[in-house]
């Protein structure tokens, strides 16, 4: 099962590569998404036990990162098919075949539980990624590659180390190992300085791929020049794989009895993250940085989250899901508005929910979402995010929380209501693009999900998510 | 035993300052190869008897190290028709010193780390690390893009080093893995610099700052 | 039953705008449809309140599971929910009808539908807010009821003053949601889970009480407009349609008030100080409020501020009754609480009467300047007679409305003179001579209003060629001024309601259902102000035979001159001059132009306006101050790709060295 | 107790004009002329009410009714404040309040009687009126707060009679005197005396309620004199209970007192407006506060 789930995408991928005709490749897209979505389905409801000894396995939490990436991707499939309509001046062999690939990697890593596994297929996202980012062949977008490829690999250099690391603090009692359940098991045993070590060279490898600040510096770069569906793959993605990453790492450092330690850690990245994206945020005149901005302050907040630990980490698991799909809905709008008005910024784009009625409306709906509005999804996992806070009594980090959120508030706003509110501008130029089915009907399907987050939790989800943050509970 | 070991670690040392020091592109790629050969030898070593998988690990290690992607630099090199020195942005005076500050402060903290398990050699930690406070050097203060790969290579083969101590740790699998992504990685990089010859017909990446806020 | 009532109402008001958008942008069923919708939601709602008062022993509840964290679809109905639905369903129902003529889907074809469709959500929202008993329930409506008025401010989404108006509603909103998140996060922490409108078992003097009580004072603030809280509320009620306008500040404002007396309701015993600060909160904001208004020269602006000081007013009550809570003196809280949401009522009738006379105003004239108009009572009779209603129950002139709420609150505030010996709070009382100032500025501002609108000559081609409303418009305006009178000649009429609310307020002090009646001679002084009534009528009806038998019509005496000019009325600026320089302190005008001096004198102009104080001199500057420092770290992001690698190793050190430390 | 009523009624209706002309009598004996009858200003009612009325086009209904309602609100006043020693015929626990917004009903409809007409001068006076109500207000708001704190009562008969029916040796005399004061400054910008207004003046940039009724004439200007002199012989009642009294057992001695009083304030006024000269306009808000804050003071004596 577990093998098929990587195997569908990835002959998928070779496949592509080999057919002939840039027109009907996309349409291998959507069947294979859904094949794909179907099939984790089953592995998520069957508990599909471990397989290759333990290295591959669906745990509770890889299961939501599964779910999340596969459903996001349906939705993206689908656009990316309406997307490369537009887009017949290049060939688009290399970009489909990347895109399958992505989803194979982004698989492989959410069910590995071996520490050089999941390296090398994070590693392998991080770089199947970047043609994607280098789609439009500008002097602009080889830049946004290369910053993205020399952060990513040194961040991922600097993961293994810290894999290393994890697997010398073992080496104490008996041979070192890189399998999760060997490390649980000798958890109490780890050298408490080397798990240390490791936790920090893994936040900060595994973050730069997160983009937590100071870490992030590809992130504006990277989302503002790829086309919106990749924007929404890395931001709602990838970004999701690393946190789980940290997850099962914070994981077995708790178990190791660093909690606190990692808990301060990671709620300080957390907070740095927020009041660096806030600062940005202010004044920007770039929709598509403003997102990537938007994506530091999430995952701001899901560290903060996951530091604070208890609910929280329920909170932030829920966060993660919304997270994803409500950065797909802002980044495909955003990318509708930008093909239409052949630009993304404020100086030259007005008046979108006049043009592109239901682009321009959903980019508004969805900044709302993202930045905590009820009663959509990021609202109610902020909000449990900030009850367990001050459940904990962590008044001042709490107020820091909501007043960093005011802000991302006022930065985002400006810029999405210059955009959307007014009249087109006279003589800027337009395409002849407008809202079609292909492009709009995924817009309407995952904000429906993200407003079904925010007023029903299906029980079932509920529970995976439960599930999920018991399976990451730590028992000292 | 141990001996041979930390003469080579010391050699890699050497590679290091000589590397924050050279001044033409091809000596620096040049050493890069030397220092990825000397590590690769290192587990054939460490092994308690020659088992075939470490070799087959080891002459793959050496292929790519030592071979392929020196090619692939050089060549990068060649269509780039553009003069060979280095670029620093910093002299390399101020920068082989920290370099040398670099290697001591590492064996003053390796000293202060705990040791845990019976490392083959003390100086394994400390060289690694110097190793990859080099490849940051060079990351950071070298302009050309080509360089810039070079740093991350070194910075690669100082994680390797550190990999030594765990021989055991690490399946076959898994350094063929890590092996394949430096590969590909490399690979997807030299492409991506070939463009942005194509494009700036330079290679300093002080011109990538067109985006900006 | 009752619950059901109030859900099926809250959905059909909240999809009345839905079968419009499925119609064409010509066809005007759309609003027909919406406004039957609406107004069976409203008939709906006050056949539940109707049945709940009538024959209900116990209040009414209905709570569903539901499959949010924690989250219980719950809602409730008690008197308070009660006296704050009634003017939601009543206002919500008539501004649909006055929208008819105001907003008409012919005329507005881009935005009508979305109007209507916000209109139904900010009712259904409001109406969820009263009901809620469950904290993400009642986030989730405030958000919607927040969201929905954005969009209705900024109907004309291309007229810059509706959307940075909007704009700064917006982030207004924002905050006030985020600090009722920390609000109810800290409620949960007391109470360990999110039912509403409990006791609390905490003491009131805990910091946890005291967090809770300030951000719900901030929270809700922030949306009924304390000052310096009302930054947001006179450009959106100036720039929103004005029906819109008018169900914003007759009823929006008061879901602010509502949270306040929720929350100040929570324990048993509030400390003395909660109340204080809400009086001397309440006596700032109505005299600031009615020195802004009395000076604007926008009459929305005007009406707008005048929402503020009714606000403040209402909030002084609230107050008194939080101390008479804190020292036992039920007969503070009967006379502060119970003149308060008799207020809150009176408000709901007269604002909506006085926006709905500017929209037919504006909607003749084209323009909200007063300078520019006078005169328009001839060519707009009823909207004029109407307005004068309105104007004087607003400045609680007796025999209408206002005057009966306000007579409560001053004579609670008067008791804290007699107060028995040992409570030193007499101070209290010195709230009186404030309120008394205000109701004069008032007056002031509401005959400078009413005068240079509607009497004198018109001062430009706009009002000259005014023309009076249809009868849709004139309707809503018809009910909303006769129930001002009803409410002053009898206010017997509500006191029950009232009376239970304020039991259900404060349960603990009252035993058995407290009697505005019997602590008050209302019945007495209905009697005298009915009498008065009918000699006004008596007296006007005299004077008006004197007109056919000997009036000669002529023009006004120029004092000697020959040709006086409308451009030579007092204008309202000037009306009003002594009072803008006496306050200067406050209002800090914005002149610009010479005063002229000496004899035959060159052509000059000057001008005045007065910006708000808090948010064009406050708050304005000191956000563009943030974004000016926010701009200096823009280098960061600007450079090379080695230096963004230099921040990872700076990261990554500085981590290790906590690790190893 | 129905004596009283009648008494009071009476009173109220017919002695305003009269108190009129006795300030005008003083006035004229003090600057030595002989002037008008004591009843002029009765003679005056009358012949305004047979003479025609001449009405502005740009008027509508309001300025038709300000008048009247004046009239009628000032008269409810009346009836609310008790006379002397006696009760009043209206009273009830907060009548206070009514009588101050009754006053300022009839303040409502004279300021837009005014404006109506469209005359800028009429328009000054309106604003003027307007402008120091603010103040008086405040004034006559402290005042009575005296009295309510010193006799623990919320409504006008008990409150204004606390004075005498307590011994003098009982009575906050400081702060009675202070608002006493206060009072009759408030007394005489209420009803456009000097030093605050000129009655007599001819020069419209310079008044305030004479400008006000520019435009009104016959009947109607009749109902505005009678209605100024009711508020003024009310406002001298009001004013009366702040000076501490002489204690009288029967009615009728009560009766007596108050008439005798109510000469003493017209001979007073017409005292103050004989020696006094007319304040600068500007100069008036100064007053008023000074007003205000004599009766503040006095509330602030009664907190100790």
């Amino acid at each position: 099962m577990l093998f098929i789930l990587i195997l569908i995408p990835l002959l998928a991928s070779g496949v592509a590569l080999l057919m002939p005709s840039d027109r009907s490749r996309p349409w291998l897209l959507p069947p294979v998404a859904m094949a794909h979505l179907v099939v984790a389905l089953i592995a998520i409801d069957r508990h599909s036990k471990a397989r290759l000894g333990g290295w591959l396995w669906l745990d509770p939490p890889g299961r939501l990162v599964l779910l999340l990436l596969s459903v996001l991707f349906v939705i993206c499939a689908v656009y990316t098919t309406g997307y490369l309509r537009y887009r017949e001046d290049r060939s688009n062999r290399v970009f489909v075949a990347c895109l399958l690939f992505f989803l194979a990697a982004g698989t492989l890593v959410a069910m590995a539980q071996h520490l050089g596994l999941m390296w090398i297929a994070m590693e392998f996202a991080t770089l199947s990624m970047a043609p994607l980012i280098y789609f439009n062949r500008t002097a602009r977008s080889i830049e946004a590659t290369w910053k993205y490829l020399m952060i990513g690999s040194v961040g991922i250099a600097v993961a293994l180390l810290g894999s290393f690391f994890m697997a010398y603090s073992a080496m104490g009692s008996g041979p070192p190992s890189l399998l999760f359940s060997d490390l649980m098991a000798r958890a109490t045993t780890l050298n408490a300085t080397w798990v240390r070590m490791a936790f920090v060279l893994l936040l900060v490898g595994y973050g730069t791929k997160m983009g937590l600040a100071p870490m992030h510096t590809w992130k504006p770069d990277a989302y503002g020049e790829a086309p919106g569906v990749v924007g929404a793959l890395l931001a709602g993605g990838l970004t999701s794989c690393a946190f789980l990453a940290l997850l099962r790492i914070n994981h077995v450092c708790c178990a190791a009895g660093q909690q606190q330690f990692t808990s301060h850690l990671m709620i300080f990245m957390g907070l740095l993250s927020m009041a660096v994206a806030a600062i940005f945020t202010l004044g920007q005149k770039d929709i598509k940085r403003m997102l990537a901005y938007s994506s530091v302050e999430q995952m701001g907040i899901l560290m903060l989250g996951a530091g604070i630990g208890g609910i929280e980490l329920f909170g932030a698991l829920l966060h993660m899901l919304n997270n994803g799909i409500t950065k797909g809905v802002l980044f495909l709008s955003a990318g509708n508005i930008h093909r239409s008005y052949q630009s993304k910024s404020t100086d030259e784009v007005r008046g979108a929910m006049r043009r592109l009625p239901l682009s321009g409306t959903i980019f508004m709906i969805g900044f709302l979402a993202i930045t905590g509005s009820p009663p959509f999804g990021p609202f109610v996992s902020e909000f449990t995010i900030l009850t367990g806070g001050l459940q904990d009594h962590w008044y001042w980090i709490s107020a820091l929380f909501l007043l960093l959120m005011l802000v991302v508030f006022i930065g985002m706003g400006r810029t999405v209501l210059t955009v959307v509110q007014g009249r087109p501008l006279p003589g800027r130029p337009a395409s002849a693009y407008r809202d079609r089915l292909l492009t709009g009907l995924p817009l309407v399907v995952s904000l429906g999900l993200v407003l079904m987050m925010g007023t029903h939790i299906p029980a079932p989800l509920a529970a995976m998510v439960h599930r999920a943050a018991v399976f990451l509970e730590v028992h000292p | 035993m141990t001996g041979t070991i930390n003469s080579l670690l010391v050699v890699v040392l050497l590679v290091n300052l000589f590397m924050l020091g050279a001044s033409r592109m091809r000596g620096l790629i040049h050493a890069a190869a030397a220092q990825g050969v000397i590590l690769s030898f290192m587990p054939l070593l460490l092994a308690a008897r020659l088992d075939w998988i470490a070799v087959v690990v080891a002459s793959v290690t050496i292929g790519l190290k030592g071979l392929i992607i020196p090619r692939i630099l050089h060549k990068a090199l060649r269509d780039a028709k553009i003069k060979r020195e280095v670029e620093p942005m910093i002299g390399f005076l101020p920068t082989m010193l920290l370099g040398a500050l670099g290697t001591v402060l590492s064996l003053v903290l390796a000293a202060h780390l705990p040791v845990v398990g019976h490392p083959v050699s003390n100086l394994v930690i400390p060289v690694s690390l110097s190793t990859i406070l080099t490849g940051f050097l060079l990351l950071t203060t070298r302009v050309k893009a080509i360089t810039q790969v070079i740093g991350y290579l070194i910075l690669e083969n100082g994680i390797y080093i550190f990999g030594m101590l765990l021989l055991a740790a690490v399946p076959f699998l898994v350094e063929l893995g890590i092996l394949l992504d430096l590969f590909v990685g490399i690979f997807v990089v030299s492409i991506i610099i070939h463009h942005i010859n194509q494009t700036f017909s330079s290679m300093d990446t002080r011109q990538l700052t067109a985006l900006r806020e | 039953m009752v619950m059901d009532l109030i859900v099926l109402a809250t959905l059909l008001a909240a999809g009345s705008g839905v079968p419009g958008l499925l119609m064409s942008r010509r066809s005007s069923v759309g609003e027909w449809i919406a406004v039957g919708l609406i107004v069976t939601a409203a008939l709906m709602g006050f056949g539940a309140i109707g049945y709940q008062l009538a024959f209900a022993t116990a209040p009414a509840g209905l709570s569903e599971p539901w499959s949010l964290p924690w989250g219980r679809f719950a809602i409730g109905l008690n008197a308070i929910g009660m006296v704050f639905l009634t003017p939601i369903l009543c206002i919500a129902s008539l501004g649909a009808i006055y929208g008819l003529a105001y907003w008409p889907q012919a005329f507005h074809r881009r935005n009508g539908r979305k109007l209507r469709l916000c209109w139904g959500l900010l009712t259904a929202a409001m109406m969820m807010i009263v009901v809620a008993r469950d904290a993400v329930l009642f986030l989730m409506a405030w958000e919607v009821m927040g969201l929905a008025t954005f969009f209705l401010i900024s109907t004309k989404d291309d007229d810059v003053g509706a959307t940075d108006s909007g704009w700064i509603y917006l982030v207004a909103a924002h905050v006030s949601v985020l600090a009722l998140m920390g609000m109810f996060a800290l409620l949960r922490v007391a109470t360990g889970s999110f039912a509403l409108w409990s006791v609390l078992p905490t003491s009131s003097s805990s910091v946890l009480a005291t967090g809770i009580f300030i951000l719900g004072v901030l929270g809700f603030g922030l949306k009924a407009g304390f000052m310096p809280l009302h930054v947001w509320l006179p450009g959106a009620h100036a720039n929103a349609p004005s029906h819109v306008s008018a169900f914003l500040s007759g009823v929006g404002l008061a879901m602010g008030v509502f949270g306040v007396v929720m929350v100040s309701a929570q324990w048993a015993t509030p400390p003395i100080w909660w109340g204080g600060l809400l009086v001397v909160l309440g006596a700032g904001t109505s005299l600031g409020g009615i020195i802004f208004a009395m000076a604007q020269s926008d009459y929305k602006r005007l009406l707008a501020y005048s929402s503020v000081e009714n606000i403040g007013i209402v909030l002084m009550g609230i107050g008194l009754a939080v101390v008479g809570r804190a020292v036992g003196q039920p007969l503070w809280i009967l006379l502060g609480l119970g003149g308060a949401l008799l207020h809150i009522l009176n408000h709901s009738l007269f604002k909506p009467l006085l926006f709905f006379g500017a929209g037919n105003v504006l909607h003749a004239t084209g323009t909200r300047e007063i300078q520019m108009l006078g005169g328009i009572a001839h060519r707009m009779p009823r909207t004029a007679g109407l307005m004068a209603i309105g104007s004087a129950a607003i400045c609680g002139l007796p025999p209408l409305n206002g005057f009966i709420s306000e007579w409560m609150i001053y004579l609670g505030l008067f008791n804290c003179a007699v107060v028995p010996a040992g409570l030193r709070l007499t101070w209290l009382t010195l709230a009186a001579p404030a309120l008394a100032v205000a109701g004069a500025l008032a007056l002031a501002a509401f005959v400078k209003l009413f005068g240079m609108t509607f009497l004198g000559l018109p001062r430009s081609l706009h009002a000259a060629e005014a023309h009076e409303a249809g009868i849709l418009a004139i309707a809503p305006m018809w009910v909303l001024a006769f129930g001002c009178v009803v409410l002053g000649l009898a206010p017997v009429l509500v006191l029950g309601l009232l009376e239970r609310a304020i039991a259900r307020w404060d349960a603990a002090a009252f035993v058995q259902r407290p009697s505005l009646a019997a602590v008050e001679p209302l019945q007495k002084m209905s009697l005298i102000l009915g009498g008065l009534a009918a000699a006004l009528l008596l007296g006007v009806w005299l004077v008006y035979r004197i007109r056919p038998r000997m009036a000669v019509v002529n023009a006004t005496w120029g004092c000697g001159y020959g040709a006086p000019t409308s451009r030579m009325q007092y204008s309202g600026g000037s009306f009003v001059r002594m009072l803008t320089d006496a306050y200067r302190a406050i209002l800090w005008p914005r002149r610009s132009g010479a005063n002229v001096i000496g004899f035959a004198p060159e052509a000059a102009s000057a001008s005045v306006e007065f910006p708000d104080t808090v948010l064009d001199r406050g708050l304005l500057p000191g956000l563009r101050m943030v974004g000016w420092l926010a701009g200096r770290a823009r280098p960061l992001q600007s450079q090379a790709v080695g230096r963004y690698l230099l921040y990872v190793l700076v990261a990554l050190v500085v981590l290790l060295v906590t690790a190893v430390w | 107790m129905l004596i009283n009523t009648v008494m009071h009624v009476v009173l109220l209706a017919a002695a305003p004009p009269l108190m009129l002309g006795l300030i005008q009598r003083t006035k004229a004996w003090l600057t030595g002329r002989k002037g008008p009858p004591l009843l002029q200003p009765y003679y005056d009612l009358y012949k305004l009410l047979r003479k025609g009325v001449v009405l502005s086009k740009t008027t509508t209904w309001i300025f038709r009714a300000g008048p009247m309602v004046t009239l009628v609100t000032v008269l409810l006043g009346g009836l609310l404040v008790p006379f002397g020693a006696s009760a009043a015929p209206l009273h009830f626990k907060g009548d206070v309040i009514l009588l101050i917004y009754v006053l300022a009903l009839g303040r409502f409809f004279t300021s837009l009687a005014a404006l109506d007409t469209g005359s800028s001068f009429e328009g000054m006076g309106a604003a003027r009126e307007v402008t120091f109500a603010c103040l008086s207000e405040a004034a006559i708001m402290l005042g009575l707060l005296v009295l309510i704190k010193f006799s623990g009562s919320l409504s006008l008969n008990t409150m204004l009679r606390a004075p005498e029916e307590h011994a003098f040796a009982m009575l906050p005399v400081a702060s009675l005197m202070l608002a006493a004061v206060g009072m009759f400054i408030v007394l005489l910008a209420e009803n456009a005396r000097i030093p605050v207004d000129d009655p007599a003046t001819h020069l419209e940039l310079t008044m305030i309620h004479e400008v006000m009724v520019l435009d009104h004439s016959g009947p109607l200007l009749a109902l505005v004199n009678y209605g100024a002199a009711v508020k003024l012989f009310v406002f001298a009642a009001l004013f009366l209970h702040f000076v501490p009294p002489v204690p009288m057992g029967s009615p009728a001695l009560n009766w007596a007192v108050f008439l005798a009083e109510m000469l003493g304030v017209a001979l007073t006024i017409g005292f103050v407006e004989s020696l006094m000269a007319r304040l600068r306009l500007t100069h008036v808000p100064t007053l008023l506060v000074a007003a205000s804050l004599l009766c503040g003071f006095g509330f602030i004596l009664m907190l100790r």
